[in-house]
Order: structure tokens, then sequence, then C-alpha cells
């Protein structure tokens, strides 16, 4: 890889996020939203009569700078980000929006990297021994039956499980990431109670996007079976279960990974609905929460972790993908 | 080396279209018998079961559910038309042209989705659905287009960028033929199949999408769709209550709905790639 | 003095994979296409060597990185308008793959009429259909056979062919045609190359034919240029190229035709130096190319590139054999 | 190892409201908009006194008394001896003197402006005795501000913790410095966005004093449910218990699921009577409503019994007015029986529509709704946050209603951001909401319609009179009535011309009482609030959660 | 079939195929891409198969191998090596035979290896695919073996097939056939993308490989010139069907079918400039098909097309 190739990959990587976050700035500017009228519309809802009203908005909006000028707003907005400096939450004033999300990712990365990885895996396997010559015709339906979990929308899978395995069975905990004032530590106790409750979040999210690796696998697959090095390797007697994997998979596997990237940034939203649901704690809530109560440091500092992230995994991705393509050079 | 193109109806095309007609006929034309006075408060007693006078039976305000369904069904397909529609015709004549036409285009073009898939839709989709007042199935499926047109321009365009290297488009410009010429008429007709099977992505997907919204209480509330009414069922807390015959049959629809699709894209797909036409 | 009708003066061409990695496709060639008398010319010379790259020059779908590309005297690159349709008329190509050479989904006529309705001014549509009938016929092929039928319903020959017809319709002066009969079977490319003989004799027509295939060049050309890295090694009339090969590339190459005839096998291995390596071909970067294989080679072979020299066969060679002076290999 | 064991009898389980708490490490509760029910009001903090407005009765608590000067002026509020913050400091007068004065200084904080506006000095003469001269006649200030009157109270802060701070960024989190500090009976030792546990503490004041026996619970945990159905789920499974509300039919549904699960009475409604009535504002300002007679068509056009039926399942009654029918309010109503004869809200006429409409010029078009001389519909959106289930409920149903006598109404749920940035700036026309004003005398429910909190459409108000409701005459009254005790003479007159005038001009329109149905689980603890054990309001998030805690023997 | 099976000749029979079919059945047609075709290769001969693109040359080969993929179909005949029927095997007993009897040289040689791993490791594959247990240095010392009997280095081994040229890679799979010996190998159009010179390099070492082992090779190819060079016996195919089968001397010299007259015909020459006749070719001619082959002399057979057989 060349340093030049590096810079440039690296400069559109800036450019992705200054773009972005640009478009971030913008699209929650241009919302009719009030922030500091929806705290203070909550506070009249729960009986405080708030009679300096218009006071305590000027107040709010001079220490959170929501008075300055927009283009001002902006650069402040820029110039804060190079520090790292999300700014104040507006709905949980003082405290800093990175704090409120920083306490939330640990958990969203958690659940995201288990569920996005597992779907991935046996999405891609079955998707791959759907078409796999040798397999039997029993198994292609395994596809084609995984696809109404696909088409149940997230929220609903979501509730059908807790229904059946929390309520009715009560295999697994109503919600939650632990026992209610269970005691916590690095041991068993505490792993195991936390794969308790990570397991139908997981499956949720899992059940939900396994058809569509499955299908795009099995078109991938499909085309890559009649290339010329699948019948080279046959003729050459090795046995099926190596041409399998070090054969077929690991080259139909190359597009997958390219869109793995892009699916993690589309998995993170659909988090939102099923950390409401399984009541997780998580950037999804976070995100929900803030878009709700129009908390616009919190909403940038979200969406811009998104962003971040998906340009991250794709960056790393061109960057390993040399080693995973030998072909492809820089 | 013969090419032929598969006949159009193969058992796995006619199985998708047959679960789509069973949900499409009555969605579509069982407005028209619906009587809308089934729809009103308390026509019926509240939640009841299955009967005579209610096949599937009313929800808590005494609607009855089937008039309900009926009247609601073309609002959520009118949402995945108008949502995937014009996603896929947005991404279709950008992809097409910046693909075929390449250069400042394409780079903007190519730049722009790589951006905008980074931005996670359900954020803006919230954000947009969260600022109008009203929301209509039309804006609803606009709204969701505005954030899933990146994924087909992104797709269409590497179709096309394959394509154009084909020789038949050199000897098409050999022919004087214009770029629109070429990108519409000549190349388009070759990814109808693979259109087609974006069309009905991009459907199932933009259905997804509001009903993911609506559960999220952002949706219309003037006009019945099956979004709304799967919320209503939630607030209604309709699971928890045993009230299968309000929150199942939407799901049936759906579960049907996305077969249909499905069925019909994977037929579409081999038409499109005959490799995967095997036995 | 007349204008040629399509002059290419040392053009250079490069592509570059990635970054750093530049092939030089072409490297200096230059070529005239007289614009009064028709001729056959032929491009020969290994994989790789450039030739159809320069085909794509030639017809305007590649610009060159230096050098110059005229058609009647005029740049191609600055072509518009009127005077891009002449040149478009003027010069015509056919692709070397005849089944990818029509839009697949639409009747093979469909790019004859669009052609014609491109190209003719204000013919009526009864003429244009008679046109076409009359074309197809000139090239041996029933009309009611062809029309409408889709291109995966028509042999290759035919293809071909109907190629051929179009060309006919246009009655360019010039056709680019790369390796137009590759993929054709022998019984078939007699056919082809019969066609072509005729164009050129009954309706003037000049081609450029790109191959690799000496045998079936014999047949019908005037001219052969041989490539050979981007460069053209020698040049002459067909007779006296194939009959007397000047340059150790040209005779090697020469040697290594198959006879078909069983009596007169292989008898040694050819003298063959084997595949170039990336030393071989660095060292001979700013010399001779063909340095690394080259049974005469000499030390100043390393220093420069040999121009293109008169032989005593008449025709022109780069080698420094052929410097005044220069000691000949017997 | 982080927190001790604790078996699950010794726990009570009680549920966040809210939801999750998206910020678990912020203990402040003065700041603006900061809600802390998740524990830290009723488990680690006490009030002064606690208001029981069932009966009216203030009990005293951290205080043991109060007394007002003639003209209501000043006020003397005596400190119980022997108070002790959780560290052992004792608490005394000054730490209340140091309280409102850090508020009065800090005007972003909550209750600043309140204490500005009232508080002219207050003083600790000893260390059990604050003097709080006011800075006009208000008989109400001790219930409204130190009493719980509606869901918190002014905490009194630790001067030895807060002295030093800046109160606008102090978090006030830090378990190791056993903060949130407190004087209750419990401390914090874990707080997550979902979870709060806190644990018993042995050593607190009024059981070393006497003053109060060590609750039973040696942990309480609060924790976050999605949503109705799932708290439903917890409880039924033993793993909650006291809840949120539920509707009647989950209720139901839930207890005979789990026959532990109770409500407030036995039988139907199951519900206590929650301060807040609920009504449909309008805009009292912006056509058509700006009309008194308009809105009053549009309140005929109304069928409560409907959105009791429907909306609440039987388990609340229609409101006539914004009052919450506890009996010193209900003896109000009762007095003026002939006015709501006169102005009959309750009752729908669509005799009465016709006139009025089509004495203002309107007239029905052929799909049977109201258009103006020009042909114009009346036309507007009925908003409520969508957040809020039994609103969201009653939307469609109110829609249809008013659709059915001619309004071109519709229905749609907003986000709180655009819901509370319309109200405030005056954008909406109507919206379904909620008052939850006075409790005890009629005056705090007037005060919300007074012009002061109004103002011109385009400006933003607080939202406390977002009707902008203006009406000289009525801001005399309800000004007249600021100063006087509810049992001061001159009072049921004022209040009785004010309710004239409120219902003749219905600035907004009164929908239903609101019952909430908070379910207890009595599987491990028993002893809850209910209409025949009436001690204490059975809100749990309130500030008088604490009283709860502290009243429930294990089971069996 | 009688007429075949020239049981005069004392050499063994490597590969016998009898009235072997192979159809491609798909929904809108049915492709009969082979159609009872019988031949058979004896002991260290040279076979080759030519016919125009499409006459079903390589479906007969991966039929052999039995690699056919869907909806490709063995539908009738049958396929002996030496004693074992392969179209009988089950498939670890076909694996155990493939490469160490009977290797492939792919048509599309340029892709038949794996793009994402190295050359050893394909290598390494085909050894311990056959149960080859030996330490990795004897492994190495064996590949450089193959490789250098093509005449390629053995600092290759670590490479990726893409940083190979298309001549290295067809080397490289002729190579890979030598790897275990086998007795046969069927070679599909081995040069057909490459120039002329390495085309001829290609060959030559193909042909030293293989006399190296003595193993029989069925080559298939349709440039006449080259098959010319190195075959020792012919097949003709038309449309699935072998029409003419014969010594290649005497196919050359003397064929008999109108087909093989005019492929063999039509071969340019490159020392000489001939006339073409450009005969109309509208419609291919219809030549009866159906009719079994003939021996017209010895081990030269013919399908009779309903002319006579002037020469
Ligand atoms: N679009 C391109 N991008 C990058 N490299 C290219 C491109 N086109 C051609 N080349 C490279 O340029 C060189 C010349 O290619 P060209 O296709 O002109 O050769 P050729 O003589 O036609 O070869 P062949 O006989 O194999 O067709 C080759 O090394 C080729 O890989
Ligand atoms: N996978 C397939 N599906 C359907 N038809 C096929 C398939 N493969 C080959 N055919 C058809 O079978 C016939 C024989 O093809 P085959 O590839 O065996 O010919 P070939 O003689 O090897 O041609 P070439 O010289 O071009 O390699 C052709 O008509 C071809 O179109
Ligand atoms: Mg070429
Ligand atoms: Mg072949």
């Amino acid at each position: 890889m060349t340093p030049r190739y590096l810079g440039m990959r690296l400069a559109t990587f800036v450019l992705t996020i200054l773009v972005a976050s640009t478009l971030n700035f913008a699209i929650s500017r241009l919302t009719p939203q009030d922030p500091i009228a929806a705290l203070l519309g909550r506070m009249a809802s729960r009986g405080r009569t708030v009679e300096n009203g218009a006071e305590i908005l000027a107040l709010y909006r001079e220490r959170l700078g929501l008075d300055d000028p927009l283009p001002q707003q902006y650069l402040n907005y820029m110039g804060n980000l190079l520090r790292g400096d999300l700014g104040y939450s507006l709905a949980f004033f003082p405290i800093k929006a990175e704090a409120v999300i920083l306490r939330a990712l640990p958990w969203t990365i958690g659940l995201l990297s288990v569920a996005t990885l597992l779907a991935f895996t046996v999405g891609n396997l079955l998707g791959a021994l759907a078409v796999w010559p040798r397999v039997p015709a029993g198994f292609r339906w395994l596809v084609y039956l995984s696809m109404p979990f696909s088409a149940v929308p997230y929220y609903l899978l979501a509730l059908i499980l807790v229904y059946l395995f929390a309520l009715n069975w009560s295999v697994f905990p109503l919600g939650g990431a632990f026992t209610p004032g269970s005691v916590r530590g690095f041991d068993l106790a505490t792993l195991g109670d936390l794969l308790h409750h990570a397991t139908l979040p997981v499956l949720s999210v899992v059940l939900a996007v396994i058809g569509f690796w499955a299908l795009s696998m099995r078109g991938i697959m499909a085309t890559v079976l009649g290339d010329d090095y699948l019948i080279y390797a046959q003729a050459r007697g090795l046995r099926s279960r190596r041409i399998f994997s070090h054969y077929a998979m690991r080259n139909a596997m190359l597009p997958q990974v390219t869109a793995l990237a892009i699916d993690f940034g589309r998995l993170i939203s659909g988090q939102v609905l099923v950390e409401i649901i399984f009541n997780y704690p998580g950037v999804g809530w976070v995100l929900y929460n803030a878009l709700r109560a129009a908390d616009f440091f919190v909403i940038q500092g979200v969406t811009l972790f998104m962003v971040f992230a998906v340009a991250l995994a794709t960056l790393i991705l061109d960057l390993i993908y040399p080693l995973l393509d030998p072909r492809i050079r820089y | 080396m013969t090419r032929r193109l598969p006949r159009f109806l193969t058992p796995v095309m006619t199985l998708g279209l047959a679960l789509l007609a069973l949900v499409l006929v009555p969605g579509l034309l069982g407005q028209f018998v619906a009587d809308p006075e089934q729809m009103r408060l308390m026509a019926g007693g509240i939640n009841a079961p299955p009967g005579h006078d209610h096949p599937l039976g009313t929800q808590n305000e005494g609607r009855d559910l089937l008039t309900y369904i009926l009247k609601g069904m073309p609002n959520t397909l009118l949402i995945g038309l108008v949502g995937g529609g014009s996603a896929v015709l947005l991404g279709t004549v950008l992809g097409m042209l910046a693909g075929y036409v390449g250069g400042l285009l394409d780079g903007v073009v190519r730049n722009t989705v790589d951006i905008g898939l980074t931005i996670p839709p359900l954020a803006i989709l919230i954000m947009i659905a969260a600022s109008f007042s009203i929301v209509t199935p039309l804006m609803m499926g606009l709204v969701i287009a505005l954030t899933s047109w990146m994924h087909p321009t992104r797709v269409i365009r590497s179709q096309v960028l394959s394509l154009r290297e084909r020789e038949f488009v050199l000897l098409l410009r050999l022919s004087g033929a214009s770029p629109l010429h070429i990108v519409f008429r000549e190349l388009m007709p070759n990814l109808i199949p693979f259109l087609a099977a974006t069309f009905v992505n991009a459907v199932a997907t933009a259905i997804l999408a509001s009903i993911g919204l609506e559960v999220l209480g952002l949706g219309s509330f003037q006009t019945p769709t099956l979004g709304n009414l799967i919320y209503f069922a939630i607030i209604g807390n309709a699971m928890w209550l045993g009230l299968w015959w309000w929150w199942l049959p939407p799901i049936v629809i759906f579960i049907v709905l996305f077969m249909g699709l499905f069925f019909v894209s994977t037929a579409l797909d081999t038409l499109a790639n005959p490799r995967l036409e095997q036995g | 003095m007349s204008v040629d009708l399509l002059t290419l003066s040392d053009v250079h061409k490069s592509f570059s994979r990635g970054y750093r990695n530049r092939v030089d496709a072409l490297q200096g060639v230059s070529l005239s296409v007289a614009a009064e008398r028709p001729q056959i010319i032929t491009i020969a010379g290994e994989s790789g060597s450039g030739k159809s790259t320069l085909g794509m020059l030639a017809l305007g779908f590649l610009s060159p990185d230096a050098g110059e590309l005229r058609f009647r005297g005029q740049e191609i690159a600055g072509l518009r308008g009127q005077a891009l349709r002449d040149f478009r008329q003027s010069v015509q190509a056919i692709f070397q793959n005849p089944f990818a050479t029509f839009n697949p989904v639409y009747p093979v006529d469909h790019v004859l009429r669009l052609t014609l309705r491109n190209f003719s001014t204000g013919a009526e549509q009864a003429s244009r259909e008679t046109r076409i009938s009359d074309a197809l016929r000139a090239m041996h092929l029933d009309p009611a056979l062809v029309l409408g039928k889709y291109p995966h319903q028509l042999s290759g020959g035919q293809l071909q062919r109907v190629l051929l017809a179009r060309a006919f319709l246009l009655r360019p002066q010039l056709i680019i045609a790369d390796e137009p009969v590759s993929m054709i079977d022998a019984s078939l490319r007699a056919v082809v190359l019969a066609n072509m003989l005729e164009l050129k004799e009954r309706h003037g027509i000049s081609w450029l034919y790109i191959t690799h295939d000496l045998s079936t060049a014999r047949q019908i050309s005037d001219t052969l240029l041989i490539l050979y890295r981007g460069r053209i090694v020698e040049a002459g009339p067909m007779e006296r190229v194939l009959d007397a090969p000047q340059h150790p590339y040209t005779q090697l190459l020469i040697q290594a035709i198959p006879r078909p005839d069983p009596t007169q096998r292989w008898q040694a291995p050819l003298d063959w130096q084997g595949d170039e390596s990336a030393e071989t071909v660095t060292a001979a970067a700013s010399g001779c190319a063909f340095y690394a294989r080259c049974p005469f080679r000499m030390d100043r072979c390393l220093e420069a590139v040999p121009p293109l020299l008169a032989t005593p066969a008449d025709t022109q060679a780069a080698c420094f054999l052929h410097e005044p002076g220069a000691a000949r290999p017997g | 190892q982080d927190i001790a064991e604790v078996p699950r009898e010794a726990t009570v389980i009680i549920e966040n409201e809210f939801g999750r708490v998206a910020v678990p490490d912020n203990m402040n509760p003065y700041i603006a908009g900061q809600y802390l029910d998740w524990g830290m009001w009723q488990a680690t903090q006490e009030s002064l006194f606690y208001l029981n407005y069932e009966s009216g009765e203030l009990i005293p608590w951290l205080a043991s008394g109060n007394s007002f000067n003639e003209d209501k002026s000043s006020v003397t509020i005596s400190i119980r001896d022997g108070v002790k913050w959780a560290d052992g400091t004792p608490f005394t007068a000054n730490d209340v003197v140091f309280t409102i004065n850090m508020l009065k200084a800090n005007p972003d904080l909550q209750y600043s402006f309140d204490m500005q506006q009232w508080v002219a000095d207050i003083s600790a003469p000893d260390d059990s005795t604050v003097v709080m001269n006011l800075t006009r006649p208000n008989p109400r200030f001790v219930s409204t501000y130190f009493g719980v009157r509606i869901w918190d109270t002014i905490l009194i802060a630790p001067q030895h913790i807060w002295e030093g701070v800046d109160p606008t960024t102090f978090t006030n989190y830090d378990l190791e410095a056993g903060l949130p500090m407190g004087t209750g009976a419990f401390r914090l030792v874990r707080s997550t966005e979902t979870e709060q546990v806190y644990d018993r503490r042995d050593d607190w004041w009024a059981a070393e004093t006497g003053f109060h026996a060590l609750p039973a619970p040696q942990r309480a945990i609060w924790l976050g449910a999605p949503g109705e159905d799932l708290r439903a789920a917890l409880m039924s499974n033993n793993e909650l218990d006291a809840g949120w509300t539920f509707s009647r039919s989950t209720f139901e549904v839930a207890q005979s699921r789990n026959p532990n699960i109770v409500g407030w009475t036995e039988d139907l409604p199951y519900a206590y009577l929650d301060p807040c009535p609920r009504y449909l504002g309008l805009n009292n300002r912006a056509a058509p409503f700006d009309d008194r007679e308009v809105r009053w068509a549009l309140n005929a056009a109304i069928d409560r019994d409907v959105l009791v039926a429907i909306a609440y399942e039987g388990m609340t009654d229609p409101a006539a007015t914004l009052y919450p029918t506890y009996a010193p309010l209900q003896a109000f109503l009762d007095r003026n029986a002939a006015l709501f004869e006169q102005y009959d809200v309750l009752g729908s006429d669509m005799m009465l529509i016709d006139s009025v409409m089509e004495g203002k010029g309107y007239s029905r078009d052929a799909d049977g709704l109201w258009v103006d001389g020009d042909g114009a519909r009346i036309s507007f959106t009925l908003v409520a946050r969508s957040s809020q289930t039994d609103k969201v409920r009653m939307g469609n149903i109110l829609a249809e209603q008013v659709r059915d006598a001619g309004f071109d109404a519709s229905f749609q749920p907003l986000e709180d951001g655009i819901f509370y940035a319309d109200v405030s700036n005056g954008a909406l026309q109507a919206w379904i909401t909620d008052l939850c004003g006075s409790v005890s005398d009629p005056y705090e429910t007037f005060s919300r319609f007074h012009s002061r909190f109004s103002g011109p459409i385009g400006e933003s108000v607080p939202g406390v009179n977002a009707s902008r409701f203006e009406n000289a005459e009525y801001d005399e009254v309800v000004d007249a009535m600021a100063v006087l005790a509810a049992s001061d003479e001159g009072f049921d007159d004022l209040a009785d011309q004010a309710l004239e005038i409120w219902l003749r001009e219905l600035p907004g329109i009164p929908l239903v009482q609101a019952r909430l149905l908070t379910p207890f689980n009595n599987t491990y603890w028993t002893n809850w609030p209910s209409s025949d054990n009436n001690y204490i309001h059975p809100g749990h998030w309130w500030v008088t959660g604490a009283l709860m805690l502290l009243n429930i023997p294990p089971a069996g | 079939m009688a007429t075949m099976s020239g049981q005069a000749r004392e050499s063994v029979v490597v590969l016998a195929v009898e009235g072997l079919s192979i159809h491609y059945e798909m929904r809108a047609a049915t492709v009969r891409a082979v159609d009872g075709v019988d031949f058979e290769l004896r002991d260290n001969e040279v076979l080759g198969l030519a016919g125009e693109s499409g006459s079903g040359k390589s479906t007969l080969a991966l039929g052999i191998l039995r690699l056919l993929r869907a909806p490709g179909r063995v539908v009738a005949g049958s396929v002996r090596f030496g004693a074992t029927d392969l179209l009988a095997l089950d498939e670890s007993a076909l694996r155990e035979l493939r490469w160490r009897q009977f290797a492939y040289i792919p048509q599309g040689s340029m892709s038949a290896l794996n793009p994402v791993m190295r050359l050893q490791a394909q290598f390494r594959d085909t050894l311990t695919a056959h149960g080859e247990r030996m330490p990795r240095a004897a492994m190495h010392a064996r590949f450089v073996d193959v490789l250098q009997g093509v005449g390629l280095d053995a600092d290759l081994l670590p490479r990726y097939p893409h940083e190979l040229s298309g001549g290295m890679r067809q080397r490289v799979c002729i190579a890979m056939a030598m790897l275990l010996g086998p007795r046969l190998i069927i070679a599909d159009e081995p040069t057909s993308a490459l120039d002329v010179i390495s085309q001829r390099v290609v060959l030559e070492t193909l042909a030293a490989a293989r006399k190296a082992i003595d193993a029989s090779m069925l080559l298939i190819g349709h440039d006449m010139a080259l098959l010319a060079q190195v075959t020792d016996r012919l097949g003709i195919m038309y449309a699935g069907r072998l029409v003419e089968m014969g010594e290649t001397g005497t196919l050359f010299r003397d064929a008999r079918h109108p087909y093989s007259r005019r492929l063999i015909a039509s071969v340019p020459d490159v020392r000489a400039r001939r006339e073409f006749q450009s005969e109309a070719m509208d419609s291919e001619p219809q030549w009866p098909l159906d009719e079994p082959l003939q021996e017209v002399a010895a081990g030269h057979f013919v399908r009779p097309w309903g002319g006579g057989y002037d020469s």
C-alpha cells in the first residue's frame, strides 16, 4: 500500500466525517422543534408553574449558544468537535452530550457486534449451503424458512419473542441487561446473567436480518459455483468440505464483507426499537429519546458516532481488503 | 452457444405472484366493498372476537378490524410503492447517468451516495417525521424514499459500469446514438429484471421502514394503515390481553406480502442471472 | 498532396492499475491510412502488445497521452457535431466477440435501423428497408432469415456477417476489426475473411485488421505491422514481412506458427528464453523491449530504443541489426 | 463485588415511571426540568412537610411545624430536633436558609424565580427556627413549596456539601462520598440507566430519635418498564412490587394471573383520583376558537361518556371543570350547582351547535361539515403528546365526535419537542392536555388562566396559560384570591365569581377526571395505600413515596 | 458399439466412452450438447477432439470427468476408465480416482486457480486430498520438481495466481496435472487465449511432461493446425456427435465427412495465399447424424451423411 493511497483514503474518511457532521448540524437545525420550549413544557405538564418562562428560555439559549447566528453556531460546533466536545445535552443540562453517549456506547457495540457477526455468519452459511450441490434438498428450504422472520418487522418480532420466551415460558428475562439488584463482578455468574439477558435482543436482530444475508449469499454463491476454480478443485479430488470453505466461501465472502460495513450502519438504526422493547441500555434508545426531546447536541453526537463507526468500518475494511483479496493492490 | 431467456412464469415466480395476489386482490379491491360505517367508533362491541358480524373481530374502540385492514392496506401499499418507487426511480436515473457518463457527475453521485449511506436512516426518518404535524401516506413514502435512494443508485451504477464496457455499447456509439439514448433505450431494457428486483426489494424495505416509524407513533393518523393498526394494537396491549385477532392478521399479511415479494424478486434475479437457475 | 484518411503519429497511451502500477500500452506508434487507395492493414503481435488499445484510440474511444490522432487532418478528440458524424460514418469497427456486440434485448436489425436513422439524411422508411435487405444479401445473408431475430438466435458467423452488413450499409472508408474471427471456427472463419476481402475490392473499404493469427492475415492483407510491447517492431508489405522477417521477434513469431499438416511437425522446441521476468523488463526499460529474449542482443540495445530502419527486404524493422554497417546475422 | 447481596424478600422493587434514566449520574435536584423520581426523591431525601390531600392534612416531617403572622406575610418554620444528614452532620435551620438563598441567587435553578418572587428575606435566629419574610401575603406558601403539593417540593440541600460548588453544574453524585446526601432512610448504592439501587441506612435519624421505626425493606430498587404490557408481565412474575399505571383491562388480566396484584379499590374503578384533569386546550387568540360561542359549540359536540367508556374503559368520570373532585374542591363545585345548570358543560347538544354556528354565518357543506361564507371549512388538527397513551387514545375518539358535529378535525400525536414548541408559540388550535392545579382550594387552577402567562401568537409563553386566555375581569378576581387563604372571608365569593367567568368563557374544554390505576403487588410487601388505608397518596413517584417505603411490612 | 471396438489392437484401452449423451435440461428447451458419442483412448496415446465452437467438446470432457453442473446431465451411455465404470462410482470412490488416475487441464485455465490462495497452498491441497502425507520439505521438493518439469521456477510457489502471466498459469496447471502422475490427462483447449509463441511453448511443455509420465491424453481444441502438430488420432465433432475419427495423418490427407473436409480445407496457411470460395451459409447444412459410424478404413470411422465418399 502506497503512502499516497493511504493519504487519499484517509482524506476521504475525513471528508465523509466532515460532510456528515455538516449535514448533521443542518438537519437538526431545520426542524421546527424547540428543545427549550420542550423542557419548559415538560415542567408545566408536571404541575410546576414556570412563571418566568421567557427569561428561562433566554437564559438557556444563551448558555447553550442557541442565540448565536447560525454560521457562528456552526463554527462553534465544528470547532468543539475537533476538541472532542459535543456540547451540552439540552434535555439533561449540565451533562455533556458525550457523557450521555459514551455511557450507552459499550452496550450497543456489544449487542450489535455479536448480533451482526452472528447474523452474518449464520446467514451466509445458510445462503451458501442453499445452493451447494451436495446438500439435501430439504436444507434449501431452511433459507426460505428464514425469510418470514425477515418479513416481520423487528419490533413485532421482538415483542413476539418476549411474549413467547419471557412471559409464557419464562425461559429468558423480560428485559434489562442484568438481573436488578444483582451483585456484579468479573465472574462467570455475571457473564451468565449478561448473556441470559442479551439472548432475546440478539435473537430478534439476528432473526430479522439473517434472511437478507442468506438471500444475497445465495445469489453470489450460485455465481461462484460455476467458476472455473471450483470445477478445477473438484477435478483435483479435493474434499467437498475443503472446496466449500477454502474455495467457494472464501471467494463468495468478498462482496459480502463490503456489504457488512454498510449494513453495520443500518443495524445501528434498527437497534433503536430493540433496545426500547427489551429495555436494554444503549445508544439507540439515547438517540430516540434525544430525537423526541429535540436534544440537538445528543442527536448530533449519536449520529456522528454512527457515521464515524460506519466510515471507520469502511476505512478499516478498505485497508485490510488487500489481505482478503490479494488481487487488490493499492 | 445459445442464450435463452427463460420463460417468465417459473414455479417460484408463480408462487410469488400467487402469494401477492392473495394480499393484493383483497387489499386493493376490498376497500370498495368495505362498509365505512364499520370502521366507526363502536361499530361493534369492544374487543369482540371474530364472529359472524365481525369476521376478524373488533378492537378496543369497537371498530371492525376486517374493514380497517381492507381500508388500510391500500395506504400501506401506497407508502411502499411511493417510497420504493421513487427511491428506485431516482436511483435509476442517477445511477445510470453516473455510471454511463462518468467524470464529474459520477464523482459527485458516488461520494454523495457513500456519505449518505453512512448516515443512519432512522435518525433522518424520525427527525423528518417528527417535524411535520401531519403525515400522509404519500409524505411518508417520500420521506422514506429520501433515505433509501442511495442503495439503488449504488447497485444500478455498478451494473451500468459493467454494462457500458460491453462491446454493444461501443457499437451503438459508432452508430451515432446519443448518451441518453444509450442509457435509457439500450441499457435500461437490459436491466429490467434487475431493476424489477431492486424495485421489489425497495418496496419491501419502504414498507418495513414505514411500520417502524408508525410503531414509534410517527405515522399517519388520518388514514388507516396496517402500521398504525399495529401501533394501536401495541398501545392497546393487544398481546397481553390475548386479542390475537387484532395483532396477528396484519403480521400474517406482512409475511404473505413479503414472501410474495421475495419469491418474485428471487425469480427476477434468476431471470437477470441465469446461473441461479438450477434444479 | 492529398490528406490521409487517418493518421496516428507518435501515439502514447498508458493505463494505471491502482496506484503506481502503470502499463505502457502504446509507446510511440505512427501509422496512416491513405484515403484514396483501399487496403487491408494487419496489426499483429503478442497478447497485451497494445493492439486493441490502438484500435480503441483510432476509434476515438480512448484519448492518447501523447501524440496525435487525426481524421482527415483534424484532431479526433476535437471533432464535434457534423465532423464527428462524418468521422463515425467513415470509420467503423467490428469487435472481437460477435455475441457481445449486439444488445441482447433487441433483434439484430435494431442496430442496423438505428445506424441508418442516425446517419442517413431524409431517406424514406421504405428505402431504408431495401437498403438493409440489400446489405444483408451482399453478405450472403437471407434477410428473411435474419430480420427480427434476436442475437442469441443466430450463429457467430451470422452475427459477424450482420456486422459486416452494417458496415457495408454505412459504406465507411475504414473498418477497424479487432480479432473479428477469433471466436469462429475455421470453416466459418474463411467465409468472414472472404467477405472482408470482397468489401475492400468491390466497395473500396480499407481495413485495420487486428489479430495475432498471421495465417489469416496472410490471406487478405496488404500491409503488416508487428507490435511488440507497445511499439511497432516491423512494418512492410505482407508477403515480404512474412516471407523474410527481419526483426528477431517477427522471426520467432513466424517460426512458432503451427502448420496444419501432421507431416510437418515441430522438430525442435522453440528457441525461447521463457517468460518475461520483472528484472529483464526493468533492464530493458530504456532500451529495446525484446532485449531479454533476443538471440542477437547487443549492449547498445540496452541504451536506446531502436528506431524503425529500412531493411534489405524493403520493410522496416526496429532493430539495430539494420543500422548501416551493423553485422547482419546469417 | 460492588454491592451487597440482598434477598428478594428484603427488596422492594418499584417502577421508575420515566422508563429509563438517560443520565443516571446527575442527582442535582435543583436543575430546571430535573425529575429525580427514580428513588432520589423518595429514598434519600425527605421533605419539611407532606401534604395528604385526600385529607388535606399537612404532615410535618423534617419540620415540626409552621406559623404565619397575621397578614400571612411572614412565616416561621421550626425544625425537628435530632434530624441528621446521612454523614451524621445535624440538619439545621441554616441548611434551609442556605438552600433558599442559593435558589434566589441562581436564576436558572428550579424554583429560583418563585423564591425571588416570594421571599424578601430569610433568616435562622437559631438552629431550629427559620423565619421567612414574604414580599406579599401568601397563605399557601408553605404547602405549595414545602409540602409536596404536586409531584415534588423544594428539597433542602446540606449546606456543608453544597457550599462552594456551582449549583448549576454540580451533579451531586459520588457514591464513595455518600452523594447524593440526604436525611432519608436509604442511600444510593448503584445508579445505571436501567436500575437504581438504594440500601437501608440503619443509622437513620428517625429510628435513632424514635420518631419513626426503620423501614422494613433492606433495599429499594427502581427500574424502568418500557410499556404497559411489560409492566404487567413483570408484576405478574413478581418482579415488580409497585408499578406505574395500568389500563383497566391490563389490570384485570394481570390480576387474573396474579391475585396479589391490587389497585386503589377492590372493585371498579380500581383507580385513585389524580389531581390533573384532562382537557382540550384551545387557542383563545386565533379563529375560530377566539369566539366563546364557538368554544361552547365545540364543547357540545363532545360525548364524555364515550371517552370514559372507551379510552378509560369505564375507570373514570367525565369532568365539568378542571378540578379534581377531592372533598374540599367538591364542596366548592356543589355550592355552585346552579351555575352548572346554566352552563351545562356535560350536556352534548347538537341543536346548540346548529344554532350557534348558523348564527355565526356558517353552513354545512355536502359532507355535513361547517363552512364559512367563503366556503372554507373549520379545519383543525387535534394534537397530543405521543408518549401519553391515554390522550392518544382519546384523540381519535374526540376527532371523530367533533367531525360528526361538523368540525373538520383530525388527530395527530406529536413528539414532545414539537408539541411544546407549538403550544408555547401559539401555533396550535386544539390540543389534549391536562392541568395539575388545585389540590385543596380552587385558587391554583384559576391562576393558570391568568393573562400574565399569556402573550401574542408567535411569542413563546411558558405553557402555563397556553390557551392564551385573557380577561381583565377574571385577572382581577384571581389576583384578589391570591392573597387570601381558603378559610379567609371573601375567598368563597371570589372563587364563585371566577368560576362564573371561567364557565361563561370556557377557555378550555374539560374532558375527564384523571384516575390512575397504580398497581401494587402484595406478594412480598403489604399495606400499600388504598382507599381504605389512605395514609398517603399512592403515586409512589412523588416525593411522598418516602412515606410508602416506611409503611410496608413484609408479607407473611 | 461394435464398429468402434477395434479389439484387434493389442494396446490397452485406458478410457472407453460408449453412447454417451449429455443434455442441458432447461425449462424452455433441452440442449443435446453431447449425443451418443463413442470412442476409445489407448495407452500412451494423444487423441485430439476438434469441432466448431459449441459442438459439445467441453461438455464431453466434463461428462467424462463427472464434473457437469446443473442443468447438465448424463442421460445415456457409459464411461469406463480401465475396468471401472466412472458413471457408477460414488462420490468418495470417484474422489480417490481423481487426479491420481486422471487429471484435467481446464479450458479456462486462466481462471482455474483460486484467486485468493497462494500457489503452494493449492498444490498442497491437491496432495493432502489424496492422503499424501510427507514433511513440508519433501512436499516442497515435489512441487519444485513438477514446476521445473514445465520450465517454471520454484519462486512462483508463494505467489498468487494473478501475479502470473497467462502462459505461466497454463503451465502451472500442467504442472499440477503431473503432480500425482496420472494415467490420463484431459486437456480442454489449453492454449486458446495465447499468442502463437506462448501456444507453442505450452504445448511443447505439455507433450514433454506427458511423455515423462507415460500418460494418455485427450486434447480438445479447434485450431486444426495445432492439433495437426501434437495428436496421434483425431475426432471431429459436429452438433454433439462425432462425425469422423481416425489417425491424424489419415484425416488430414483423406477426410471423408464434408464437415471435416471443410474444417481442414479452410485452415489458412501462413506461407501461401489462396482463393476463398465465399459460399453462402445462411442455413447450416443439415447432415443426417443418426446413422451409426462406419469404419471406412482401418481405424477410420465416418458418419454417413448421405453423399458419396469421394475424395
Ligand atoms: N482499460 C485498461 N485498463 C488498464 N490496463 C489496460 C486497459 N486496456 C488495456 N490495458 C493493458 O494495456 C496493455 C495492452 O492491452 P491491449 O488490450 O491493447 O493488448 P492486445 O494487444 O489487444 O492484447 P490481446 O491480444 O490479448 O487482445 C495490456 O497490458 C493490458 O493489460
Ligand atoms: N451450463 C450450460 N447450460 C446450458 N447450456 C450449456 C451449458 N454449457 C454448455 N451449454 C451448451 O451446450 C453446447 C455445447 O457446449 P460446449 O461448451 O461443450 O461446447 P464446446 O465444443 O466446448 O465449445 P467451445 O469450443 O466454444 O469451447 C452449447 O450449445 C452450449 O450452449
Ligand atoms: Mg486485444
Ligand atoms: Mg469448450
